[in-house]
């Protein structure tokens, strides 16, 4: 069953809901097979993620995927938001991965028995590699 | 509960003809109602096609041995078929490998032929699937043709206001090309009318969702082209076809160049066969052809007329009961235009959550999404009382369903709304 | 007498793969030797393909429900099967309807992507099938560029003489365009002393003739494009791959365009999917591409490189055993690079009645005709002694093919000498 | 068998080879699919046919059907030469023809059964077709 407590909970989260004006990195992600979209803000604190908000819609799983990536990210530096990254796809596509890492993120685990969902889980990731490896671009919504 | 069109008999015997529909989904009895995607396989049309490739099969045309010659006169056999079905004659009809290919090689062989120049104006409509649009505007900038829409109201329906509207906004287009059912909206559409007020433009009839329930008769609707596939009407992938006036088909330069739709070749220059061949490049999907040859036999064996009156009874049923549901919110036209499949949300949750569920808990197959048509779910998203999630969930039905899966479908659109409360 | 290559009983488990081969043609045993037009269907392919229509089968993508998800797996499984088939990454792979259509896709997309331009050269060969030749001379018409020829010798041969020649007679070729194997004289193609001469040009493969028997390693070559057919290597028809340098196929402009290739589809335009999706426009040959996965299964089953050395051998003794007749002229190379296929005439005789008399006095299919090649013939009539017929008679062979099938050929060609006189 | 003695006669005759220089009209038939070529030239006298002759090559039932043809030809009216092609077609088609009128060409009765050497038979046939119907047209072999 792929909507566990935890997926419908964090699902319905509102706390990272919403725009930081003065981000320091905005980045857009969409889901070429569904229309899903999300836009992720970023405020870094020197080498630290000190605060991550987003915007868009999306199913039930990218939108879970999405609150509980933001949770796990903040605070972290993005050399750590990396190795997170790395350990969410390895955790995705059935390879060894930290469990220590992920945290709460591991409540997914199950995802990767529904192909067609994994795509949805990695939305909110997929525009993270996007927000690391792009730094200094600051691109705006259209 | 099956259709009236169907005995009990008859219909026990369609049920064995499509084996997983005896299969289970999740522990459920799988409820298949993603038919507008594309249409399960029959045994009698697999098995036909097994045997031919086992036992009769070799390249055809060309060669004076027995097993080539069996094989060319099956091919042959098979375009008759689609030909009757339709009411045209064999060599106005080509095998493609579906609709996708058919309205590329249409826009690719007007240009090339003159007979659509840089200025013209292409007329389509604002629900058409991404195969009648996507060619039309992305080789508009390669050869200079202009597209233009018929609008759709904000439910998403073409309505003869709306042709009228483009006929006056719109001078004279040279083709007008458009769907002969919407995949999204499912509204049959008023083709009779659009050939009626475009008198003088190419007119290409998108056949892809109209043809697997409802007779086409290419000759009374004085249509110019056809395309359609042949795997949503239970054929195998691969295959479909190109209907055209002869007298345009002769005009017309081919899309696809190689062998066997030549005459003669030098190193220099080439002249081309007689039609059909001339459209038929390469080695045929010779077993796609003859399967779909097979297909309209068992269409027609259970009765064309039927079929259309079960898909017709079956969608009047399915719209009448989402209707019932008020979280849901249905698009698309509310009379007896709306057919064989229907498009809807449920507030507040997302398609693709929807069709999650419906399969985990019921073993329901819907498909949810943009439908390749996502310009439509802008259109639809301006006429939405809800939060439009830019795609939607779509039942659609085919003759082996019964009113039971919509009964199902029901209540598990409930156990959803339940769930994602 | 099989090749040497199976043991008797891998060799009557490879007969019962082929039921046609059980059956009698015209009162005797068939002797298949038309594999170079298209190969015989194996029951192990056609029965998985449909169990797979039976079972599992539904449209892919986009959709959540388990039918889809299964077929979707299913296909994109096949596609890894084909690239490490041919050495390639999976986004590398396309599938296509075929040979045919792969090259036709090419040079129009080529075009549009601006890698080929008015003026710009294409070199391809005298000994090209029409697919690799016609949709160059005609595309060139519309487009503006230039096709030039490496010319065979009078037997047919490309020689390393003549890729030397048409080198420095044409100046830098944008594209080079080649046979892997010439489906008239079975000549295998100097690949890389061609990929070597022209080292700035983009080199495309046509491998129909190659892939059912040769290992084709696209990176070893340094291919950029490779085209081939399902068809002619025991899967069923309408199925084929183009494996493209993933550098190229970003920057290639798609031919086809409909649902699933695209990003984003507004009313104005369009961006496309990731590769290799871009490039698959519509409903996918779903059924075709899970059999060609099969097809490869199989052959590696058996080992491709025994089917390799069973071709070699077969070939061997096919030219060894047609080269005793005084009577019979053959076309192509008298080396080991003369492979799987021997084109020949009866002096007097014409092509038709020899395929004709050894079809209904002896069972055996052989094709008879122009092989899609006809600048060719002009060519090959250069250098024949006898009057020529403007065809050839052309027998070939797989590894289903026994030495006893050759003598039994021969045995009819001396028959067909003697009634003909 | 659909080599018999008759077809194997006819396809060796050579009497009605060659050219007629002074010819009325001059017509060339092509078979697509096997590179067979025939040139026929006629001599008319008045409304009857009085001489044919033909050049090209092909198979041995295109040749047998050639000089069939011709032998047949010769000696009659365009006229009857129309009704003479209308039967064989009936013949290969499976049709009611009359068999008075066809004589010795329905030794080709059995050619039907083999749908891949209809078109070889035919390609006297349908160059005789032309030529009746294009009078006055004088193409020269190119
Ligand atoms: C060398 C060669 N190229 C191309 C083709 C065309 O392949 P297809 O007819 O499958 O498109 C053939 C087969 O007929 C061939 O032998
Ligand atoms: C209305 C309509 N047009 C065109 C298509 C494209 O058909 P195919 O994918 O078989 O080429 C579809 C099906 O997806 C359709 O529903």
């Amino acid at each position: 069953m792929i909507y566990s407590e935890f997926i419908m909970d964090y699902s319905k989260l509102k706390k990272f809901h919403g725009k930081i004006e003065n981000a320091h990195r905005i980045e857009e992600g969409k889901n070429l097979s569904c229309g899903d979209e999300v836009t992720l803000y970023f405020l870094f604190d020197g080498d630290k993620i000190s605060d991550v908000k987003f915007e868009g819609h999306g199913c039930a799983i990218s939108q879970a995927s999405t609150n509980a990536m933001i949770e796990q990210l903040i605070g972290k530096t993005k050399e750590e938001a990396f190795e997170i990254l790395k350990n969410v796809e390895n955790m995705m596509f059935g390879r060894d991965f930290d469990d220590q890492l992920l945290g709460p993120v591991t409540n997914f685990y199950d995802v990767k028995n529904y192909p067609m969902r994994v795509k949805c889980f990695l939305l909110p990731w997929k525009t993270l590699e996007l927000a690391l490896n792009g730094e200094g671009k600051k691109p705006l919504k259209e | 509960m099956h259709s009236t069109e169907w005995s009990d008999e008859a219909f026990c015997r369609i049920i064995q003809e499509f084996p997983v529909l005896n299969r289970e989904v999740n522990g459920k009895r799988l409820v298949y109602l993603d038919n507008a995607a594309s249409t399960l396989k029959s045994r009698t049309v697999i098995s036909k096609m097994t045997d031919f490739y086992l036992n009769h099969y070799s390249n055809i045309h060309r060669a004076v041995h027995t097993l080539a010659s069996e094989a060319t006169t099956e091919y042959e056999t098979a375009r008759e078929k689609v030909a009757r079905f339709i009411n045209a004659q064999s060599e106005e009809v080509v095998f493609t490998s579906g609709t996708t290919m058919g309205i590329n090689a249409l826009v690719n062989s007007l240009v090339r032929s003159g007979m659509l120049r840089e200025g013209d104006t292409v007329l389509i409509s604002q629900v058409e699937h991404h195969a009648n649009l996507v060619p039309w505007i992305r080789l508009s900038r390669f050869f200079g043709f202009k597209v233009e829409y018929i609008e759709a109201d904000n439910t998403g329906t073409i309505t003869t206001d709306s042709i009228l509207t483009a006929k006056s906004r719109v001078n004279n287009p040279k083709v007008v090309s458009i769907t002969g059912q919407s995949n999204v909206t499912g509204q049959v559409m008023p083709i009779e009318f659009i050939r009626e007020t475009f008198k003088d433009a190419i007119l290409i009839i998108d056949g892809a969702q109209l043809i697997p329930h409802k007779k086409i008769d290419v000759k009374a609707l004085n249509s110019d082209f056809l395309v359609f596939s042949g795997h949503k009407m239970i054929a195998p992938t691969g295959i479909g076809a190109l209907y055209g006036k002869r007298a345009l088909l002769e005009r017309l330069e081919p899309f696809l160049y190689g062998g066997e739709m030549i005459d003669k070749v030098t190193f220099e220059d080439v002249t081309f066969n007689v039609l059909p061949y001339k459209f038929e490049a390469g080695t045929q999907d010779i077993g796609g052809a003859v399967a779909l040859g097979y297909t309209i036999d068992y269409l027609e064996s259970l009765g064309f007329e039927n079929i259309q009156r079960c898909i017709e009874e079956l969608s009047k049923y399915l719209l009448e009961e989402l209707s019932k549901l008020d979280f849901v919110e249905i698009y698309g036209p509310r009379d007896e235009t709306h057919q064989s499949l229907v498009s809807f949300n449920l507030d507040g949750v997302h398609p693709h959550d929807v069709s999650q569920v419906l399969d985990e808990d019921f073993g329901i197959a819907t498909r949810s999404g943009h439908h390749c048509a996502q310009p439509l779910m802008s259109v639809l998203a301006k006429g939405s009382r809800i939060d439009f999630p830019n795609s939607t969930v779509r039942a659609s039905v085919y003759f082996y369903n019964t009113k039971e899966d919509i009964d199902i479908l029901i209540e598990g659109l409930k156990y959803v709304k339940r769930w994602f409360g």
